[in-house]
């Protein structure tokens, strides 16, 4: 099998400073997996490289057989990478119903049509509404952004991922903030996603990170340090030392 | 023990909007307080509305007997709350250290003991705050707080986005502090039982309002209480 | 060649000397402040009120524009700014704006709508040789004026935690209160220091260009231009653009008049294109 | 104080009631219709500054570049020998169409103020182009000898103003609802999630700055439309009508009016000018004291301009 | 009593020119003080508007608006030159003799038969400078003029005059309006050594920022000889330019200091009227003798005020002026007047232009030519 996307000596200084140095990492089809590791090891640096937010310094992107690393980051989301932002990056004045009726139109290649009224276009609010519906959000389709609590802007950052139909989806961080039981709901519809898509998240969380991953890649101060199954990284001392922890015996 | 902190039947919120409805607890000397509830139920908004960046309709807050509820924030920092905002909101156009010693007042913290208790900072001492990442920024945040020498740091949800090992080490760091030293704390948090360890007090909100108060430990070993408050399963967490 | 250059440079000082100001209002404190002009007109009219009608002397006039325009700053800072520096910037602009028309009626209502007279002090007038150079006295004391003022400031801001205050303070007000900024009382001062220096910087401008009630929208864009290409927000970047400025006028005047008024807009749209943050950007921009 | 709730059909006709009103001062204000119709000209001009500032984000104080040009653009149209009206208003818009793309290159990047000084230097440049070209345009003497045929072959411009205010209303009415209907469009909807969020915008795969060229082109076009119609209703260009100080002019006329609100643009004309020449006719010498203290009194009573202070009084129904 | 004689005058009030409409404030307050508010038998009321500078679609909005809703008979007014071609089409449609009191570009009175001008144009005072120039041996001279459409016009009447009676222009240099500094100017005119320099600049701040830099740089020392129009040496703005202005020869139509009786009486009167701190400039003086030419149109005609009985009347009156004798030519409308040379001085303590050659009934040397 070929790898959806791939990264070859993937590197990003800033100044002096070598945030993401000499990354390997690929990307099966349908893969399921988790990038961990310590803070400011560079994993949403790593992100960001990715989805072109950053032009890496070193290295190349692949996804499939085109070369990725010089195309703007809009261009690589109308290909089918999609991702969140650690930090809530939303439209504060619109709706939620709006801003998926938004990503719906732009994934669609209608941003530039200036002659038809929006609401013409009823199959995007269709759409909107039953993706907003999946993510438990539907109640609140028509509150301002802005004055949602924080924990259902996260959910609504996955929805605005969502809503592109990525191939490929980069979630940095999706469960922060939202709770515990409710996170795991987010995390069972993000399993569950058609097979086809691909799915990489960053996530402090190990509950998650044990239960949801297939594959864990463990970054540490910008370069990965290894790669394997929840239970070979779960096992590995090294992780353990610089990230884990004591308290993760229970894995 | 004496009071330190009361809130008395408050209603405050955004605008027109009530999020806290007659809140009141009262909180004594020395003693850490959890506050639990689902999203959106208003502990944000409890913790702004300590620093006063809320609009208190109705009801009063006293913090070691005063009355503060008209106290401009910056007043209220000086009375010894130190405060780590949820979305951590540190300056991006300030370095590392210009963060933490843009408000630095005096007392036993100071740059060297905050580098310490987060060496991560000390290497990342020349970036901007908007050049960190977002672990690093919460770190900072923390450390903000300390710098100024608070007797009552207001956690919101400390620990997102920190790794494992640091959330280990920042929750035992706490209890020591709170032990040790005297510095209080209020956390709000996503996982009870971590919240729970860290503290001796605990309240859990609903809409606005107090439905449980208690005793950390006494929640912490009512699995079906908890249970019944939160809807969590806590039988899978840090079993 | 030599004389253009420095006929430049002085052009320039004046430019630096009252657009510093604006720097720190617009650049530092974030407000979009069109109203600076006015504080700067406040400068000048006090200098030459108090030169012409009382008799006072220059330098001490200077010093009375200063405190004239800082009060006046300070004022206004408490009645309307202090609403509004969390507001939408657009407003801000109508609020200055605003200003700008009250205080042109006023000056011209008191004034009238002509020039003031203003004579230059014998100790400033004519010229010296300064290394084989037949200089204007006064040019040569706009220099050193604006060198002291950059030095002064650079002491400030720079150095001590207040400049990194502001910073916190602009960056986002809510937190900057509750980590214990004054926040207030520091807008307060800070906005009067910018002020101030606007005063300051109109009093000088009186040895050059003339004072009339219209001064505040006549020479907005210089201002604008010098604080823009240097780098809002910091005191190094509009002294270097206001120098860039000033020897690009006059040595283009010189050099090629038929460029005229273009020049300058030519050379500003460039450095913009090339530095779209200033010449020496405010750091921490994302 | 309880918002007042609108539905969307009450809107629709608080719309027409306000299009509607406009035109009845044809037959209330038969003295004022030349300063009406330079209201709505006016109007539109805020309303295509709008489509930049309010809705694209593009901070700009040289809109009057545009206005200018298609001012000069239909003046010299007529100058030359082509009057009829219509194909001038066409031409301005094509033009200005065009002007506004190819500047957008230089305008749609930097920060906000990278993007007001190079607004304002274009236009600066512009301007001093125009007095340069003296032979072409008349210089500061303003273009003379602009004859505008009768609209539709029909109406002379008279000197009461009434054929200058039908034309003018028509044209403005056509056009803003033009407007309108491209702020409700997809596109509409992605220039406002620009505004919120130029990151996230490209991240949903957006092509942003492709986008505020379209919008930066359009405005322009727009502005031009409302420059062709004052060059025409007043058969004269002078060459303030490409100046700095009209810029800001039509800026504070959004701001007041209130800006990304579709209707901030007409409510700041109509209120602004019919304010200013109140003042102005009270007192002819220190109109600008009165107007300043309207101005201030207006930010300190209301943010976001009168639409904004509205929009807080009044609750709109939203059903979608 | 009968219906108002209602006049409209458009007008700068405010702004950065709003000297122009209190100088023709108190010119028409003048006029009618003396004649007990009254012309041609009927009280005058003056319907004031400001145009706040040069703006050609409010003065136009303003001139239709007086006539449709005030029902004015006269408009008057018109500083700028922009404003007056743009009112000029309302002068016609409505057939409204308009009568300007200051614009000064030539066509004016061209573009519309019911206008009429008692100012004067930049042709008309800069001709006679030149040829006063070439008189008093000057056989080079550089020009330097503001560049806008009054500035271009100066420079060519100049130089046609200036060539035409045998002298040579060596350089040229036109500079922006809203110039803040002219040191490039100076130093490249001093590199450049010429015998004399000629210069325009309309009345307010360039002048005085000019001759500072004049003065600063030591030209005079360095034997360059410095002339101009009047409006660099302005009655309203001499005394805040200092004495920067000393000894600078000027060419204009009227100077405050002109020693006729007739102008002793009307400074003393304006004197009395507003005080000594205004003083009437050659923009009062045109609106006194604005309303003086109303009146004596009137008298001739009767009291009759339609458009082209009213023309008719002003074509060829004639009548002293406080700046002099005055007439209008009857085939362009425009005025014809002397044009006298003057010097500033300081005469008991005051700066002023004091006249000592002059040139008599000088027409628009632009439309001389065609
Ligand atoms: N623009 C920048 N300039 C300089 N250094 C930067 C910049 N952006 C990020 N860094 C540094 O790069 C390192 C990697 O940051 P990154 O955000 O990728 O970490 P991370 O692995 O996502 O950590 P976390 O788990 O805390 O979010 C950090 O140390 C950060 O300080
Ligand atoms: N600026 C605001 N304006 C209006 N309403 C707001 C605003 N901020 C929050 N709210 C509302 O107040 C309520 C409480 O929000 P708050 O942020 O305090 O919740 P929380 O308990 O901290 O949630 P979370 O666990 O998601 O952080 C929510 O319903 C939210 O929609
Ligand atoms: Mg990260
Ligand atoms: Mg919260």
């Amino acid at each position: 099998m070929s790898a959806v996307l791939r990264t070859r000596g993937l590197g990003i200084s800033f100044g002096a400073f070598r945030a993401v140095d000499d990354v390997n990492l690929t990307l099966e089809p349908g893969a399921r997996q988790a990038l961990i590791g310590p803070n400011g090891a560079g994993k949403t640096t790593l992100i960001n490289l990715l989805t072109g937010v950053f032009k890496p310094t070193h290295g190349t992107i692949h996804m499939g057989e085109r070369e990725l690393t010089a195309l703007s980051a809009d261009k690589r989301a109308r290909m089918g990478l999609a991702r969140t932002f650690q930090i809530n990056t939303l439209f504060p004045s619109l709706t939620p119903l709006l801003s998926v009726v938004l990503a719906i139109s732009e994934r669609d290649g209608l941003g530039a049509v200036w002659w038809r009224p929006l609401k013409r276009n009823k199959a995007a609010f269709d759409e909107a509404h039953a993706l907003l519906g999946r993510l438990k959000l539907d109640a609140l389709a028509d509150v301002p952004v802005a004055e949602l609590a924080y924990g259902k802007q996260r959910l609504l950052e996955i929805a605005l991922a969502m809503a592109a139909r990525p191939r490929i989806l980069l979630l940095d961080e999706p469960a922060a903030g939202v709770p515990e039981d409710e996170s795991g709901e987010l995390f069972e519809a993000i399993a569950e996603l058609p097979q086809d898509i691909s799915v990489l998240f960053i996530e402090h969380d190990m509950n998650l990170v044990f239960r949801f991953s297939r594959r864990i890649s463990v970054l540490v101060a910008g370069r990965i340090l290894t790669e394997g199954s929840p239970a070979e990284i779960g096992r590995d001392p090294r992780v353990r030392e610089v990230y884990l922890g004591h308290g993760a015996a229970h894995v | 023990m004496s009071e330190m902190l009361a809130f008395d039947q408050v209603v405050a919120g955004y605008g027109n909007a009530v999020v806290l409805d007659r809140l009141s607890f009262a909180l004594a000397q020395g003693q850490s307080l959890a506050i639990l509830g689902r999203n959106g139920v208003g502990k944000t908004t409890l913790l702004e509305t300590l620093m006063g960046n809320t609009r208190v309709m109705r009801g009063a807050l006293r913090w070691c007997g005063e009355d503060i509820t008209r106290w401009p924030a910056h007043r209220r920092v000086r009375a010894g709350l130190g405060w780590v905002p949820q979305e951590r909101e540190v300056f991006p156009s300030l370095t590392v250290e210009e963060n933490l010693t843009v408000i630095g007042r005096p007392g036993p913290w100071n740059l060297q003991r905050v580098y310490q208790f987060f060496p991560r900072l000390r290497e990342r001492r020349g970036n901007y705050g908007n050049q960190l990442s977002g672990g690093e920024q919460q770190m900072l945040a923390i450390g903000r707080a300390l710098m100024t020498n608070p007797k009552l740091l207001l956690l919101d949800e400390p620990m997102e986005g920190l790794a494992p090992i640091i959330v280990e080490e920042l929750a035992r760091s706490i209890r020591h502090l709170c032990e040790s030293e005297g510095l209080a704390s209020i956390v709000v948090e996503q996982h009870p039982v971590l919240a729970l360890e860290m503290t001796h007090q605990a309240i859990v909100l609903e809409r606005g309002t107090v439905v449980h108060a208690g005793p950390s430990a006494a929640l912490a070993g009512d699995a079906s209480l908890l249970e019944g408050l939160l809807g969590v399963g806590m039988t899978d967490v840090q079993a | 060649m030599g004389i253009v250059i420095f006929d430049g440079v002085a052009y320039g000082m004046l430019l630096f000397l009252i657009g510093v100001g604006l720097s720190i209002t617009m650049g530092l404190m974030n407000f979009v402040n069109l109203a600076h002009g006015t504080f700067a007109m406040v400068g000048g009219y006090a200098a030459s009120v108090l030169m012409n009608h009382f008799g006072v002397g220059f330098f001490p006039s200077l010093a009375a524009a200063f405190i004239a325009a800082a009060l006046v700053g300070a004022v206004l800072e408490f009645s309307f700014y202090r609403r509004l520096y969390r507001a939408h910037p657009l407003d801000q602009v109508l609020l200055s704006i605003g200003i700008v028309f009250v205080s042109v009626a006023v000056f011209t209502y008191f004034f009238g709508p002509t020039m003031q007279a203003f004579q230059l002090p014998p100790l400033l007038d004519g010229r010296v040789s300064l290394l084989g150079l037949e200089v204007g006295r006064y040019r040569l004391f706009l220099i050193l004026c604006g060198v002291a003022v950059l030095a002064a400031l650079l002491g400030v801001l720079g150095k001590t935690r207040y400049g990194a205050m502001v910073r916190a303070a602009v960056d986002n007000q809510r937190v900057a209160g509750g980590t214990g900024i004054h926040v207030q009382r520091l807008f307060f001062l800070t906005f009067s220091l910018g002020c101030g220096l606007a005063g300051l910087g109109g009093a000088l401008s009186l040895g050059m260009l003339g004072l009339e009630p219209s001064f505040p929208l006549k020479y907005l864009v210089y201002f604008l231009i010098v604080v823009c290409v240097g780098g809002a927000g910091t005191i190094t970047g509009p002294f270097v653009a206001a120098l860039l400025v000033g020897i690009v006028d006059v040595a283009g005047k010189y050099y090629l008049p038929e460029a005229g008024a273009f020049l300058i807009y030519v050379v500003m749209i460039i450095m913009l294109l090339a530095r779209p943050n200033g010449i020496i950007p405010r750091k921490g921009l994302a | 104080m309880k918002p007042l709730a609108l539905s969307p059909a009450r809107l629709r006709g608080i719309e027409v009631f306000f299009w509607l009103a406009l035109a009845s001062s044809f037959f209330l204000l038969p003295d004022k219709l030349t300063l009406m119709s330079q209201i709505v000209i006016f109007g539109l001009f805020a309303v295509s500054l709008d489509m930049a500032l309010g809705y694209a984000g593009i901070l700009t104080v040289g809109h009057a570049a545009f206005f200018g040009a298609g001012a000069y653009a239909a003046g010299l149209l007529a100058r030359h020998g082509w009057s009829e009206p219509f194909s001038g208003l066409l031409f301005a818009l094509l033009l200005c169409v065009a002007l506004g793309y190819v500047l957008s290159y230089l305008v749609v990047r930097g920060a906000d103020l990278t993007r007001l000084m190079i607004t304002i230097g274009v236009c600066m440049l512009l301007a001093e182009l125009a007095n340069r070209l003296s032979s072409i345009t008349g210089g500061t003497d303003g273009l003379q000898g602009v004859v505008i045929a009768p609209v539709l072959g029909l109406f002379e411009f008279d000197l009461y103003g009434k054929t200058a205010f039908a034309y003018a209303y028509g044209v403005v009415l056509v056009v803003f609802l033009g407007v309108r209907l491209v702020l409700r469009s997809p596109f509409g909807l992605t220039l406002r999630g620009i505004h919120d969020s130029r990151k996230r915008m490209l991240a949903i795969g957006s092509p942003v700055e492709a986008r505020l060229r379209l919008a930066y082109a359009l405005s322009a076009g727009v502005a031009g439309i409302a420059g062709a119609l004052l060059a025409q209703t007043t058969q004269f260009v002078g060459i303030e009508s490409i100046g700095f100080n009209r810029s800001a002019e039509v800026l504070i006329i959004l701001v007041l009016g209130g800006t990304g609100r579709l209707y901030g643009g007409m409510i700041g004309a109509i209120v602004y000018m019919l304010v200013h020449d109140w003042f102005a006719d009270l007192n002819p010498q220190y109109w600008m004291f009165w107007l300043g203290i309207f101005l201030i009194a207006a930010v300190m009573l209301g943010r976001g301009g009168i639409m904004g202070a509205l929009s807080r009084l009044v609750k709109t129904g939203r059903a979608s | 009593a009968d219906e108002p004689l209602r006049i409209g005058l458009i007008a700068t009030y405010s702004g950065p020119y709003a000297d122009y409409g209190r100088q023709f404030d108190a010119g028409v307050a003048l006029y009618l003080k003396e004649h007990g508010g009254k012309i041609a038998g009927r009280t005058v009321e003056v319907i004031k508007k400001d145009t706040a500078g040069p703006a050609p679609d409010a003065a136009k909005r303003i001139a239709q608006e007086l006539v449709v809703r005030d029902k004015v008979s006269v408009l008057t007014g018109l500083d700028f030159s922009p404003n007056a071609y743009a009112v000029a089409a309302i002068a016609t449609q409505a057939k409204i003799p308009t009568l300007v009191m200051n614009a000064a570009s030539s066509a004016i009175t061209a573009s519309s038969p019911y206008v009429a001008r008692l100012s004067f144009t930049v042709q008309q005072v800069t001709d006679p400078m030149a040829r006063w120039m070439v008189k008093q041996g000057v056989k080079e001279a550089y020009t330097v003029v503001a560049d806008y459409a009054s500035g271009t016009d100066a420079e060519t009447a100049f130089k046609k005059a200036f060539t035409a009676q045998g002298g040579k222009v060596v350089g040229e240099v036109r500079t922006p309006m809203n110039n803040p500094d002219f040191s490039a100017y100076v130093q490249r005119i001093k590199d450049a050594r010429p015998q004399a320099v000629f210069f325009f600049f309309p009345s307010g701040v360039m002048p005085p920022a000019f001759l500072k830099v004049w003065k600063e740089r030591g030209m005079e020392e360095a034997g360059i000889k410095l002339y101009a129009t009047g409006e660099a040496t302005d009655d309203s703005y001499l005394d805040a330019t200092g004495d920067v202005a000393l000894g600078l020869v000027t060419s204009h139509h009227y100077s405050y200091a002109h020693a006729s009786p007739k102008n002793q009486k009307f400074v003393k009167d304006f004197a009395a009227e507003f005080g000594t701190k205004l003083r009437p400039s050659y923009f009062a003086v045109t609106a006194y003798d604005t309303m003086a030419a109303i009146d004596l149109a009137l008298a001739k005609t009767k009291g009759e005020l339609s458009g082209d009985k009213f023309m008719d009347a002003l074509k060829g009156l004639k009548f002293e002026s406080p700046r002099g004798p005055i007439e209008i030519d009857p085939a362009t409308r425009d005025i014809v007047q002397t044009v006298y040379i003057r010097k500033t001085e300081r005469v008991k303590g005051e700066l002023v232009n004091v006249e000592f050659d002059k040139f008599e009934r000088v027409k628009d040397p632009a439309k001389e030519s065609q």
